[in-house]
């Protein structure tokens, strides 16, 4: 077995272990699946160098490392959906070679994939049971014992879906439930969740977790990946961390702490997560009053040069919309929107709002915000086209300007700006959709969840950017779901509650308790 | 059904139907038919089908189904129309032709048609003529085997071509694929082969004036010295063999109006007293039309005009 | 921690939200097929121009005959459509099946060697069209595009161009006779439209054909095969073509390598007017049928009113037009 | 931390890539094509089997005078598909501008009424697929396949189903005049692909219209206008196959509702030959040259070796298949 890629960069405080001697902590037991020193790469890009991953029957192991560290890879490589091109995977101790994700679930390896949940167009009961799970005899489906079969399991993750609906009629919450739903009803031995919180919010997680917990006491070797290491170290049983697609190091969660795994998974120490706050200044760069929508109800607020408003609120609670309406991309039914001194008109298109400053960055990167099949520089072209060209003419050179410009300034992680988007890390997409819309120079810049998916490093990075936007006079108004980064990052606070703003807090002073009662709608709280 | 009640109280029920209403002829058959049924006094139920049988034939048949004296068919071939004649057969309706088919078929009252052997020695004459003699010489013959005229009149030149002692070029028949873009394919055809082989053509035998015309353009735009027939006698190939400097030498006029005519006097007399034709086929005799006698030919496009 | 809670989605979102599908209530889903409702639309509007003739049983017997076969090939056209492909070549290809019956019958083969070897054919080339689209990867448009031109070159080879006709009662039977004073084919079209229907709502493989056209790459890590589903999707196309064009044979007493060209743009006219039907705006049978009713219903219409057949042509392509935007905008006011 | 150094993009890449379209290293490029290899494979067999014919002058001139108008239409599809769509109008839209063109030369209109009035034609029609498709929200398909079927019934009107010939030498001069010994279409063709590429290449518009077909709904966050993008894109491609129309009427010497039909069929696979050519997939103005080039090179070669049509039709689809495989075989390699 080869020594994992140099771990020489890394803080001299970590220790780097082979895996398969490695897991040091704990018995060494049978492991119910390991993959030794698999390597893989893309075009020159080696997504995998010497990964190691063991995994034991009745364990959550947590596989952690940084965007792009190589974890969805690992993932792919385990269940047959690459062809590794070098390593072993070993499954109960015998070498396996899977030709694919059914032969993956045939030897009991079942992985929910990142980033990609359910079938819209069928129903919710046939989403979670696709595949080998459905039931049928002689080939024929059991529509019936369907239904009951996708009931039990939606109940037990507390879902009360109609089984019947389209699974793209669904709330993307109740989406991501169906996919974990699936990837539960394969009696797995081995089961894989990549990323599976990342759009779910803390019931459906309380859920899964209670779900997760049963699995293992049944002997199942459960893989959880996840950037939100508060989770990581209230479920998981052991972890391994990875760094530019090799293994670094595996060890028990009770013996190691969040800041050790960060600054192992980063190879440094990453510093504080937010960065200081600066000076907001009176100057208001955008207002609205009494904006209508579908969801939207009676909202009013302004917001100044400088600001970071950071907007919390349940799933559903609107403030999606809120944005959406804000760039231009869904109409309001009533209200006013100004932007510095100018009152936009009411049927202002995304054109428009570009043009009068505001810019959106969606919730939905892969659908919304990039074209994944298109290079970096066309992505980020894209949104500049009027201010690269002269009289229709697009500038190849200005165009090159903000992609380097961009690329630089957000520090994209890529071998050429001609890379196509659909090859990078999610946090490097993130940064390309940011790069695209900071081209534009907003004087209001709309973020909506803009760390979902994100590596705390990255995180870091974007929270330092937003900061620098606002220092330099910008106004960025950003949604989240996660209270301490609305917390962190904000100067003020505001919650929504069904459409409406139920709170508003100067984030200095705000702690969690309060902001949730705002979100349930208790208003009165104080 | 039976024979003609024409003077009855109800009029005499004629359903006539063409595949081949976006030709010219096929137009100009329809609007004869149309005139000369108000003439006649017949009822008439046109039907037209762009030589889409599926869909042409269920028509004729529900037509049939409700009943006629006569069916009236132009220029669909009998192959065609098998589950028509089929349909009429039940119903003991008689079918009478113009241009359904080479050769007699006892599916129909009558069939008249033009003689094809004709056709083929008039046009291979006419080549030979301005080539002075056949032998040796290299002729192209171009053909369109889904339209049995055509097919049948193609395959008579190409037998007579080669008695005569003439190579047929390219070894075989050439076949056209698709009458909407014959003229195109010949053009090709002929353009290509004039490429590979230069000089390498004295005539070129085209079983119809649209393709004919796209030949005598790949002719003369490759500066080839070989002269052009075709069959139909269009306004276009009548110009052009009239302008004396297209390679488009001669035509055959098909002399559908006396077809047309003896057809629809056979379907009259059938009105009148229920009598069928004592034959229920004739090929009729044909024109060749040169540089000497076009202008006076109708063309078969302004038939009736 | 970090995530805020949400309201359980489970009690009060049921009548939940939205993404890129809409639902609707039971009454809008009934009001909601525009394409039904332009259906019926038509219907009314011929039996009011016509009412002496457009619903007697003669000229509904006669639609039913006209889009018999239509309605067979759409069947096929809607299978590879589940999927999430196009076959241009269906139609080709029951061109080809009825050109080797024909060409079989000719050569004075039995009718049910004739049969059997057209239907093979048909077979054969789905089985290569679902080879090319799943194993080599090329996108069904271009494979089944080229197909569909060596598959013409290859029927006018096998009736050199000709028509042939002149085949036994024993096969004309299939496409002309009658049982209970209703023609052969469209008991036919009925079966087969029922088998179809059964296969994609019952079995697996029809489930894994939705799945695949919902979204292959899900489909796939899900652990269906998507190969084997898409090469069984095209082989079905081809067998179903094949019969189809085998009835066109015995139904006109003809073949010739461009019979029935024109139900290639009609399936697929019908299966998209079909696709507006349902919510999830897949490819699905009931609204294949429908699409079918209304192509049918139209051109059988418009003969009956005597309308001449260049205006029909134009007619033809505004209605289509009318009939698509009438369920687009009931689904937009939603 | 992560940022890895890349190349300077101001230096090198000043000319600009186009949308969706990356950017490989010349080796990689040269070798990428299995399309373009594919092309030079059918040049270097059609040489072999006639190296007196084949690459000589004549021939090379008569290949691009063949494909000249099949280019032009091809050029229309293409910028459609670049969006993302389809027009399978085209043909029909050309035929038409054919024949408005042929019926006001016969009426005694001057060439330039006749020009004017048939390229207008055409340019209607796009507009009028851009409505639907961009504001009524149909499926391009059907939108397409509707309006298809009723131009081709307003050209058998206009042309009352017959051939209108006869025109003044100033309109034949456009389709059968030379410069230089070359036909004018050439000249046509490649002032129009050129003018189409440079449109895709360099202009906002091209761009927008690379990024609706990358994604739509990317593209309008983006702040790009969709509709209008769309509208346009339908709108000039309408035009340019009127433009097509006309020169075949004019190369020709005559106007038929059907002529050109089978533009439809070569002009698509064309586009589809060329999305091959790239690796991003999308539509574009090279690879759809060399689609053209393909086909014409295949069909004069075919026809120089004496090959007969049927065989040459079946042939024909074997190579677009083999083309395609080999270049999405180079793809996977990669
Ligand atoms: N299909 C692909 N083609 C090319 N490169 C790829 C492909 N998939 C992944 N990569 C590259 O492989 C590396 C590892 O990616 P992977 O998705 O495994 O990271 P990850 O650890 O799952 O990151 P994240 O936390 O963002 O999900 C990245 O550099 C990525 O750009
Ligand atoms: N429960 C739901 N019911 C209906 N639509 C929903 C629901 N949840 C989300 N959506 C849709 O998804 C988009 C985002 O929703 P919205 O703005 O209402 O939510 P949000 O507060 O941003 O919450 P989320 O965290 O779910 O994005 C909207 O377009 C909305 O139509
Ligand atoms: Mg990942
Ligand atoms: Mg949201």
């Amino acid at each position: 077995m080869t020594e994992p890629a140099e771990p020489t960069s890394s803080s001299p405080a970590l220790t780097t272990t082979t895996a398969a001697a490695a897991p040091a902590a704990a018995a060494p037991g049978p492991f119910a699946l390991e993959a030794r020193d698999v390597s893989k790469h893309f075009d020159g890009v080696h997504a995998l160098q010497g990964a190691h991953l063991a995994v034991r029957p009745g364990e959550i192991h947590a596989l952690l490392g940084e965007n792009g560290a190589g974890k969805s890879t690992l993932i792919k490589v385990v269940t047959g959906v690459y062809a590794p091109d070098g390593g072993t995977v070993v499954r109960d101790g015998e070498e396996v070679q899977f030709t694919g994700v059914r032969a993956a679930n045939r030897a009991g390896v079942v992985a929910l994939y990142q980033e990609l949940s359910i079938i819209p167009s069928i129903s919710v009961a046939e989403n979670v049971l696709l595949g080998e799970q459905m039931p049928s005899r002689g080939g024929l489906v059991s529509w019936r014992r369907m239904r009951q079969r996708a009931r039990v399991h939606l109940q037990r993750l507390n879902q009360r879906i109609p089984l019947d609906l389209l699974a793209g009629e669904l709330s993307p919450v109740q989406q991501t439930m169906v996919s974990v739903a699936r990837a539960l009803a394969t009696d797995a031995k081995v089961l894989i969740l990549d990323e599976p919180t990342a759009s779910l919010t803390d019931t459906e997680i309380r859920e899964l977790f209670v779900v997760l917990r049963s699995l293992r006491d049944e002997g199942v070797a459960i893989v959880y990946v996840s950037h939100r290491l508060e989770e990581v170290f209230e479920l998981c049983d052991r972890l391994t961390i990875m760094r530019n697609g090799s293994h670094i190091t595996t060890k028990d969660v009770s013996a190691s702490t969040i800041d050790e795994v960060i600054s192992t998974m980063v190879g440094r120490d990453p510093g504080s997560l937010y960065p200081d706050r600066g000076t907001v200044t009176d100057q208001v760069t955008i207002s609205v009053s009494e904006l209508q929508g579908r969801r939207v109800k009676d909202v009013s607020f302004s917001a100044h040069a400088g600001e970071v408003l950071g907007i919390g609120g349940l799933a559903g609670s609107g403030r999606s919309e809120l944005l959406r309406i804000l760039a231009g991309a869904q109409q309001q039914t009533s209200g006013t929107i100004t932007v510095g001194d100018r009152a936009v008109p009411a049927r202002a298109a995304v054109p428009q709002m570009l043009e009068a400053g505001v810019a959106l960055v969606p919730e939905e990167r892969r659908s919304q915000g990039v074209v994944l099949g298109a290079t970096i520089r066309d992505n980020i072209a894209l949104a500049n086209i009027p201010t690269v060209s002269t009289g229709g003419l697009v500038s190849g050179a200005r165009i090159s300007t903000i992609v380097e410009r961009g690329m630089r300034d957000l520090q994209i992680k890529a071998h050429s700006p001609r890379q196509p988007v659909g090859e990078l890390s999610g946090g490097n997409q993130q940064k390309v959709v940011l790069a695209k819309m900071l081209a534009r120079r907003p004087k209001v810049l709309l973020m909506d969840e803009p760390t979902r998916g994100i590596d705390v490093g990255t995180k870091a990075e974007i929270y330092r950017l937003i900061r620098q936007l606002a220092a330099g006079g910008t106004t960025v108004i950003a949604v989240s779901s996660e209270l301490p980064e609305l917390i962190g990052m904000s100067d003020r606070v505001l919650i929504m509650h069904e459409g409406r703003v139920s709170g508003e807090v100067d984030a200095a002073d705000a702690d969690e308790e309060v902001l949730l009662s705002y979100c349930y709608g208790k208003a009165d709280v104080r | 059904a039976g024979s003609g009640e024409g003077d009855g109280g109800k009029p005499f029920k004629v359903i006539a139907f063409t595949s081949g209403n976006q030709t010219p002829i096929g137009a100009w058959w329809v609007k004869q038919v149309q005139a000369d049924a108000k003439t006649n006094g017949w009822d008439l139920t046109m039907i037209q089908g762009d030589f889409d049988f599926q869909k042409m034939n269920p028509q004729v048949e529900s037509a049939i189904g409700q009943g006629a004296d006569a069916i009236f068919d132009g220029y669909t071939d009998v192959a065609s129309i098998s589950s028509i004649v089929t349909a009429a057969k039940d119903s003991d309706i008689p079918i009478f032709a113009v241009d359904a088919g080479t050769e007699a078929n006892d599916a129909f009252a009558l069939n008249v048609t033009s003689n094809q052997q004709g056709i083929a020695d008039q046009t291979v004459q006419e080549i030979s003529t301005q080539l002075g003699g056949l032998q040796g010489k290299n002729v192209m013959v171009i053909g369109h085997d889904p339209h049995p005229g055509i097919r049948m009149r193609a395959s008579l030149a190409e037998a007579e071509l080669k008695k005569a002692g003439a190579n047929i070029a390219g070894g075989a028949i050439q076949k056209v694929k698709s009458p909407a873009t014959g003229r195109t394919e010949a053009l090709a055809l002929v353009s290509d082969y004039l490429t590979a082989n230069p000089n390498g053509l004295d005539a070129v035998w085209v079983g119809w004036d649209d393709a004919a015309l796209g030949a005598a353009q790949g002719v003369s735009e490759s500066g080839s010295k070989a002269i052009v027939t075709g069959c139909d006698a269009s306004s276009e190939a009548l110009a052009a063999i009239q302008s004396g400097s297209s390679p488009l030498v001669a035509t055959v006029e098909q002399p559908w109006l006396t077809v047309n005519k003896t057809v629809e006097d056979a379907i009259t007399a059938y009105q009148k007293d229920g009598t069928k034709p004592s034959k229920n086929f004739d090929a009729v005799a044909t024109t060749l039309v040169t540089k000497d006698n076009a202008a006076s030919i109708t063309p078969s496009d302004k038939l009736g005009s | 921690m970090t995530a805020t809670p949400t309201r359980n989605p489970g009690i009060e979102d049921t009548s939940a939200g939205v993404l890129a599908v809409p639902r609707r209530s039971l009454g809008q889903r009934a009001l909601s097929g525009g394409t039904v409702l332009a259906l019926v639309v038509l219907v009314l509007f011929f039996f009011a121009m016509r009412p002496d003739v457009f619903l007697t049983f003669t000229n509904v017997r006669n639609i039913l005959y006209q889009v018999s076969i239509l309605a067979i090939i759409a069947v096929a056209q809607t299978v590879v459509m589940v999927v999430g492909d196009f076959d241009l070549s269906v139609a080709a290809t029951s061109s080809l099946a009825g050109s080797v019956a024909g060409a079989l019958l000719t050569a004075g083969q039995s009718v049910t060697v004739a049969v059997v070897a057209a239907v093979a054919v048909g077979l054969a080339i789905g089985l290569v069209n679902g080879l090319l689209v799943a194993y080599l990867n090329l996108s069904a448009f271009v494979a089944t595009l080229a197909s569909m031109t060596s598959i013409v070159g290859a029927a006018y080879l096998v009736t050199e161009g000709t028509t042939l006709f002149n085949f036994p009662a024993g096969f004309t039977q299939l496409g002309q006779g009658r049982l209970f004073n209703i023609p052969m084919p469209v008991y036919l079209a009925v079966l087969i439209a029922l088998v179809a229907w059964a296969v994609l709502r019952f079995t697996t493989t029809g489930r894994s054909w939705y799945a695949i056209g919902g979204n292959v790459e899900v489909a796939r890590l899900s652990g269906i095969s998507v190969r084997r589903s898409r090469l069984l999707a095209f082989t079905v196309a081809g067998l179903v073509a094949g019969i189809g064009g085998v009835l066109l044979a015995a139904r006109l007493g003809s073949s010739s390598a461009v019979q029935g060209s024109d139900n290639l743009m009609f399936s697929v006219a019908a299966v998209f007017l079909g696709m507006t039907v349902i919510r999830s705006g897949a490819a699905n049978l009931g609204g294949t049928v429908i699409g079918v009713a209304i192509i049918g219903v139209m051109s059988n219409g418009l003969n009956i009113l005597g309308v001449n057949s260049y205006v029909q042509q134009v007619v033809t392509g505004i209605i289509i037009i009318a009939a698509v935007t009438l369920s687009s905008l009931k689904t937009r006011s939603r």
